[in-house]
Parts: structure tokens; C-alpha cells; sequence
């Protein structure tokens, strides 16, 4: 990934990032092209499955009702979890901790781990029960999911990329650590975003 | 060191983010439509409120854990029009 | 060639015979599918468009053993032209800097175009596969397996003119390749590419089986294969006296 | 072989030796195919060929003898443009290949690259303009056999999902590792959304309408639209590359 960048040298130095501070962007650009694009991508996905839910209230709210919320409830706070674990992690990090750091981001990962387990499991059961993608509502559900657990993995390949960051001494650069936070609270972002249209909506 | 004071209010700060988010989760337990037992009706009243949620929900991932909020300028403003355009997309698609 | 004794092991010595060893397989299978081109009852003369699907059909059943045989030896020699090419490329990359930039787009185009051949003679061999299959089956085979053969010349043409680019940008003082090469390679370049719109047309010299789509198309590319092959092996001793590795 | 062309062997003076000083003419040749390509490539698929936009999934053998019918020379006169020019995207993959082995990431992603691309190039492009010419040619052709066709060439040339997810992947990772800042990171960020979109549509093989179809507004429409940014990022890029290059170097073997 990319070398690190002035920003970061001053942050290792220890650096305060005080409450207010408008200078200072967590990462570095080319990690934000890629989150602001993803977002603009999955943005789009979900104003589609708003307008194609508009064509047929009934047929989707009838279908949503076959989703085990509880199921979805519990995946959101794993994931949730998993971003404060990696936020901590960032701030070990930055408090020259790298050890703690290591652990929080193990911490984190694993819970992306949980996830990805809870959401097969979730698939299988849906699948079971006969609800293919046969269904308008559950191929967006199939298609939206799908798409961010694909997301979810590529995360678990960023966050091991940042442990093995800072198990080097020599060269531990926060930016990089920072970027794969980022890259991970949007994946957590997201699914707030899928729980919320998918789950909850009537 | 005045490191450990300002990044202890940023850790108290996504400590309490992460415990206004799982609250939140928790109440949209409530309001889903799926562990009703019976069919489920549209329901305007239940649809703003999650969007406004989500709004929330999001936002709060965004400032405290994606660190925006001591970001640049551009990025809070890039970041705040996607919540807008994305939230109020989904309530104006719902009612027209 | 007579290489120098004492040179065997080194790995410069290996990149000369492997070269050489390709343009042998090359040509020898050039000749095959000489042979398998003369035996092909559906090119003396080729088979028009505008047979019918009867007519079709009981050609492919009256010829059903010959056909099999041309596009098997086609289908098992066609990408023995990829030895040839990919000398070609790595004469390429011998060449100045600037011309480096062409040896990918050479190579690129060269698999791609040795798949549609692959792809060719598959099509026509299924249509002889089953000679009492529908008619009608038969008949869209028989124009998947001529569209495929005859149309699709992009890739030879860019082959050519990233070949004659290459050697045109070869500006140096010993040049890997003559520049009438390069002149010669547009000239087929050229001669070939009127077949891309055979299908617009079913009768004439630019339909599928006419003068001008066929015959040039196939003789042009034909010659050029064998003038290429004759010039890589002078490129390729050329080389090898570059290197100290004959004389 | 770089040695033979680099370092004098016995004395004797080497390609590189008498050269005039080095200029990037072949350079900007080999980048310029790139937008020419493509622009006739949006020629052939749009105004010829017309399959941007699709035409519906979900239709009758009537519907579909009809439109060969009515677009009978156009599609002809598009299988013969393309089967002329589609060679570009031999050019303006194997430039990029090029710039890919001048990164300081190994030769490997870059071959993986053009791999991929070169198989893809047949399925992804040339098959859909083969199956519908052979449609056009016989309009008196059983309507069955047309739709058939008409199926496979639109699957074909949509659903090709491996060979561009297998490139796309190599290109991204190659930037990535890459130290020399041929491309920029972003770009491989850029990329990844292309393989995303190449997974969402593995969904138009069991749709045939609906919005994950093959004329589908997520499966097509939203893919069209970030094939076409990451596109021109990609050309943009490339351009900035080739105009970075310094003259008169190759990269390694």
C-alpha cells in the first residue's frame, strides 16, 4: 500500500488529535476515494430497492416478514462491536501500544468472523425454508447481502494487512492502520444502512 | 501528557457512540415487521422512524468511529451529503 | 546451426535453441495443415451462402469423414502458429526500447486470435459430429463455423501492425528485423481486412466464399506465415552471432 | 535476455549502442489505440449492434425474428466493423500490460492480466456479434433457433464474469504492491468495484427480468455506469503514465 505519508510521521511522534481539530484525515485520500465511491455505489443499491419496494409494498413487506429480525439484530451488534474493537485498536496504536492494538484488532477480526458465520447460517436457513431469488425482495436481500459480505471478507484481508503492519517495528505506519479502520466501520456502516431498509422498513 | 487527555475524550467519545448504536438496534427490534405473528401492514409512522434512525445510526459511525469529525471540511461535507441524499432518497421513494 | 562448443549451459544458449525448436514445430505443422486445407471437401471451391439448409446438410453428410479429419488436424495444429508468434515476441523485446511497447499487444492479439481458429474448427467438426442431426442445426453450425473462420481478421491485422510498428521503431544500428518486413506485414494487413464484412453480402468477390474475402484473405495470410517463419530464423542466428554463440 | 540487449558482449557494439536519442513516439502511438478503440467499441455495441441498450430478456420467439428483421444490415454491417477493429483491445490491454511490468510488483499479475483479457476479449466481445450476425444473416431461419442464438449472444457478452473478475483482480492487487506509482492506488480501489459488480452479475443467468437481469438496473444499468467512470480513470491514468515514462527505458524481462 502506499508509503507513509507526513501525517502519519506526526502522529507517531505522538501528536494530540485534539476534539475540533479540522486538519487531520484518518488514512489517506486513495483509501476515501475508494470508501466515498462505495458508498455513492451502495447508495444507488439501496434507492433501486427503494423504488422497485415502491412498485409492490405488499409483495416485499409480506416477504420481509419471513427475515428473523432477531438474527439480524444480534449480527448488527457483533459488527458493531467489532468497530469499536478496531476503533480502540487505532488509538493503541497511536498511543504507541502496539501490542494492545495487535489484540483489539484480533478482537475485531474475530467478530468479522462471527458475522460471516451468524450470516450463512441466516442464508441456509432462508434457503431451507424455500426463499430463493426467485423472489423480488430476496434476490436484493441475496444481491445486498451477498455484496457486503464479499465486502466483509475483503475487510478481514485488510485488518490482517494492518496487524502485520504493526508487528513490524521498523515500519509502522498509522496511516495504514487507519485505512483499514476506515475501510471496516464502513462495512459496519453499510450494514446499519442494509439492517434498517431490508429488516426494519414497513 | 497531554496525548492521553484528548485521546481519552475521543475513546469516551465512540465508547458512548457504540452504546447509543446497540441501544438503538435494540428498539428497531421493536418496530420490525417480521416477529409479528400476524400480516404485517405499511406503516408511515414506523418507516420515518427508521429512517430517522438510520439517519442517526449512521451518522454516528461516520463522525466517531470513521473519525470525520475531525476531518477535513470536504470530507464532513461529502460525508453529510451522502447521509441526506441517501435518507431522504428512501423516505421520498417510500411516499411517492 | 552450428553453435559453439563449450556454450552449452548457459541459459542465453537455451533461449537461441528453444527459439529455433519452436519455428520447427511451426513449420511443421503449417504443413499439416496444408495438407488438412487441400483435403477440406467444403473449401474446393468454398461453400456458398447461399446453399440451402438441404444442401448443407447433405454435404456435411456426404463428406462427414474428410471434414472430420481437415478440422481435427486444423483444431490439433491451428495454435502451433503460437511457437512461431511467440518468437516473434521475444525477437521483439531484442529490439529498442521504444518498440517494447508492441511485444505485449503482439502477443495479446496472437492468443486471441489463435482462439477464434481453435474455435472454428470446433464449430465445423460438431456440424460433421452427427450427419442426420436437423437440417436446419446443421445450417447454423455451418454459418457460426464460416463467421467464425473468415470475419474476425482484427487480430491478425493488429498482430501485423504492432509487428510493423515494432519493427519500424527498431531504429538502432542492427535492427532485429529488415524493414521490408514491416512493409510487408500491411501490405496482408490490408488484403485481409475487406473479409471482415463478408457477411453483408452472400454472392460476389466479398461474400464468404468469394475471390477477394477467401482466396486473398487465406493466400495472403498463408504467405505471410511462411515469410515469417523464413525471416525469424534469420533473426534468431542473427542472434545467436550477437551473442558470441556461433559465427 | 536483457543482457544481449544491454551490456556489449565481446566488444561488439549492441542494439542499444548507435541509437538516435530516445523519443516516446511509439509510446503515444500504442496509448492513442486506446480511445480509438473504444470509441468505435461504443459504435459497434450502440448504434450497430445494438445491444447498449439491451434489448429485453423477456420476450417471444415473435418479438425476437422480428427485431433481427428490422435491424438486419445494421447488425451485419456491426459484426464486420467489430471483427476489423476488435483487435484494439488486444492493444489497449497489452499497453497496460506493459505498464504493469514496469511496476516493482513482478512480473506475474501483469501476465495474469493479459491472460484474462485475452481469453475474455472472444466471449466478452466477439461471441454476442457471431451468434447475432449468424441470427441476421437467415431471417427465414426457424424462430427457435434465432432466440437461441439471441440468448447466447446477450449472456455471452453480459455474463462473462471470470476472465474480467480474474484481470480486474490482478490489476488491483499489482497496483497495490507496486512502489514504482505507475498507477495510482485509488485506481486498484476503483477496480475492486468493477469485480464487485462482475459478482452481482453472476444473478442475470437466473433472472429474466427484474432489476438483476440482463437489462436490469442494477445488474446492467449501475454496472454500465462504473465500468464507464473506472474506464476513463483507467485512460486518464494511463495517459499520465506513458507521459511519466522517462524515454529510452524497457522494463525487465
Amino acid at each position: 500500500m502506499t508509503e507513509s505519508t507526513s501525517t502519519s510521521a506526526v502522529l507517531a511522534d505522538g501528536r494530540p488529535i485534539a476534539d475540533g481539530e479540522c486538519s487531520h484525515l484518518p488514512g489517506d485520500t486513495h483509501m476515501w476515494v475508494m470508501v466515498l465511491g462505495d458508498l455513492a455505489i451502495f447508495g444507488a443499491y439501496f434507492l433501486i430497492y427503494m423504488v422497485h419496494r415502491a412498485m409492490a409494498p405488499e409483495a416485499f413487506l409480506a416477504a420481509q416478514q419471513h427475515l428473523d429480525v432477531t438474527i439480524g439484530v444480534v449480527n448488527t451488534m457483533v459488527l458493531l462491536t467489532s468497530s469499536l474493537f478496531v476503533a480502540l485498536s487505532v488509538y493503541a496504536a497511536r498511543s504507541g501500544r502496539p501490542d494492545r492494538a495487535i489484540k483489539l484488532t484480533y478482537a475485531g477480526g474475530a467478530c468479522g468472523v462471527l458475522f460471516v458465520a451468524i450470516k450463512a447460517y441466516e442464508w441456509s436457513l432462508e434457503l431451507r425454508s424455500g426463499h430463493t431469488v426467485g423472489n423480488e425482495f430476496f434476490s436484493f436481500y441475496y444481491v445486498l447481502t451477498g455484496v457486503h459480505m464479499l465486502h466483509v471478507t475483503l475487510g478481514l484481508i485488510i485488518l490482517g494487512v494492518s496487524v502485520r503492519e504493526l508487528r513490524a517495528p521498523k515500519r509502522r505506519r498509522i496511516t495504514l492502520v487507519e485505512q483499514g479502520a476506515t475501510y471496516w466501520h464502513m462495512v459496519d456502516l453499510l450494514w446499519i444502512v442494509i439492517f434498517g431498509l431490508l429488516y426494519v422498513v414497513r | 501528557m497531554t496525548t492521553s487527555a484528548t485521546s481519552h475524550s475521543g475513546l469516551r467519545g465512540i465508547t458512548i457512540a457504540w452504546i447509543v448504536l446497540c441501544v438503538l438496534t435494540i428498539g428497531s427490534w421493536w418496530l420490525s415487521p417480521a416477529h409479528t405473528g400476524v400480516p404485517a401492514v405499511p406503516s408511515l409512522p414506523i418507516t420515518v422512524a427508521v429512517v430517522v434512525l438510520g439517519l442517526i445510526k449512521s451518522r454516528l459511525i461516520i463522525r466517531y468511529f470513521m473519525e470525520v469529525r475531525s476531518a477535513p471540511r470536504w470530507l464532513r461535507l461529502a460525508t453529510d451529503c451522502w447521509l441526506v441524499a441517501l435518507w431522504a432518497g428512501t423516505l421520498i421513494i417510500y411516499l411517492y | 546451426m552450428q553453435l559453439l562448443s563449450g556454450i552449452d549451459d548457459l541459459p542465453r544458449t537455451a533461449n537461441v535453441r528453444t527459439q529455433l525448436m519452436a519455428l520447427w514445430v511451426t513449420a511443421i505443422s503449417l504443413a499439416l495443415m496444408l495438407v488438412a486445407y487441400a483435403v477440406f471437401p467444403g473449401f474446393w471451391p468454398p461453400m456458398s451462402p447461399e446453399m440451402s439448409a438441404e444442401a448443407v446438410a447433405d454435404f456435411y453428410r456426404n463428406n462427414a469423414g474428410w471434414i472430420r479429419f481437415s478440422m481435427v488436424t486444423f483444431n490439433l495444429c491451428g495454435l502451433m502458429l503460437l511457437p512461431l508468434f511467440c518468437v516473434v515476441t521475444v525477437q521483439i523485446k531484442r529490439m529498442a526500447a521504444q518498440s517494447q511497447a508492441f511485444a505485449y499487444c503482439y502477443l495479446m492479439a496472437t492468443i486471441s486470435g489463435g482462439t477464434i481458429f481453435a474455435l472454428a474448427a470446433t464449430i465445423f467438426a460438431t456440424a460433421a459430429y452427427r450427419p442426420n442431426r436437423d437440417a436446419d442445426l446443421i445450417l447454423v453450425l455451418n454459418d457460426l463455423g464460416w463467421i467464425v473462420f473468415v470475419a474476425p481478421v482484427g487480430m491478425a491485422l493488429i498482430q501485423n501492425l504492432m509487428l510493423a510498428l515494432a519493427i519500424y521503431f527498431d531504429n538502432g544500428a542492427r535492427p532485429v528485423y529488415p524493414r521490408w518486413v514491416g512493409h510487408f506485414a500491411l501490405v496482408v494487413a490490408l488484403a485481409m481486412a475487406p473479409a471482415a464484412f463478408s457477411m453483408t453480402v452472400t454472392s460476389g468477390p466479398f461474400a464468404w466464399n468469394g475471390a477477394i474475402s477467401f482466396w486473398l484473405r487465406n493466400i495472403a495470410f498463408g504467405t505471410f506465415l511462411v515469410v515469417l517463419l523464413v525471416v525469424s530464423w534469420k533473426a534468431v542466428h542473427r542472434q545467436a552471432i550477437d551473442e558470441g554463440l556461433t559465427e | 535476455m536483457r543482457v544481449s540487449a544491454t551490456v556489449p558482449v565481446g566488444g561488439e557494439p549492441t542494439l542499444t549502442d548507435s541509437q538516435p536519442p530516445p523519443s516516446k513516439r511509439a509510446l503515444s502511438i500504442a496509448f492513442w489505440i486506446f480511445p480509438g478503440f473504444f470509441g468505435l467499441f461504443g459504435v459497434v455495441f450502440v448504434v450497430l449492434l445494438r445491444v447498449i441498450p439491451p434489448p429485453r430478456p423477456d420476450v417471444d420467439n415473435k418479438y425476437i425474428t422480428d427485431y433481427f428483421e428490422t435491424h438486419h444490415s445494421s447488425i451485419l454491417i456491426g459484426l464486420g466493423l467489430l471483427c476489423l477493429v476488435f483487435g484494439g483491445s488486444a492493444v489497449a490491454n497489452g499497453f497496460i500490460t506493459y505498464h504493469m511490468k514496469r511496476m516493482s510488483s513482478g512480473p506475474v499479475f501483469a501476465y495474469v492480466y493479459m491472460g484474462g483479457l485475452a481469453v475474455g476479449s472472444i466471449p466478452g466481445m466477439l461471441l454476442v456479434a457471431v451468434c447475432w450476425g449468424a441470427a441476421a444473416l437467415r431471417p427465414d431461419r426457424e424462430p427457435r433457433i434465432i432466440a437461441m442464438l439471441y440468448d447466447l449472444g446477450m449472456l455471452s457478452f453480459n455474463g462473462q464474469l471470470g476472465c474480467f473478475a480474474t484481470a480486474y483482480l490482478a490489476f488491483a492487487i499489482a497496483i497495490l504492491v507496486d512502489k514504482n506509482n505507475i498507477f495510482p492506488k485509488w485506481l486498484a480501489y476503483l477496480t475492486i468495484w468493477q469485480i464487485v459488480t462482475e459478482v452481482i452479475a453472476t444473478q442475470m443467468w437466473q433472472q429474466t427480468s427484474g432489476p438483476f437481469a440482463w437489462n436490469g438496473s442494477i445488474a446492467f444499468w449501475l454496472a454500465v455506469v462504473v465500468f464507464g467512470v473506472w474506464l476513463n480513470c483507467q485512460g486518464l491514468m494511463l495517459k499520465k503514465a506513458t507521459d511519466d515514462h522517462p524515454a529510452g527505458t524497457r522494463p525487465p524481462d
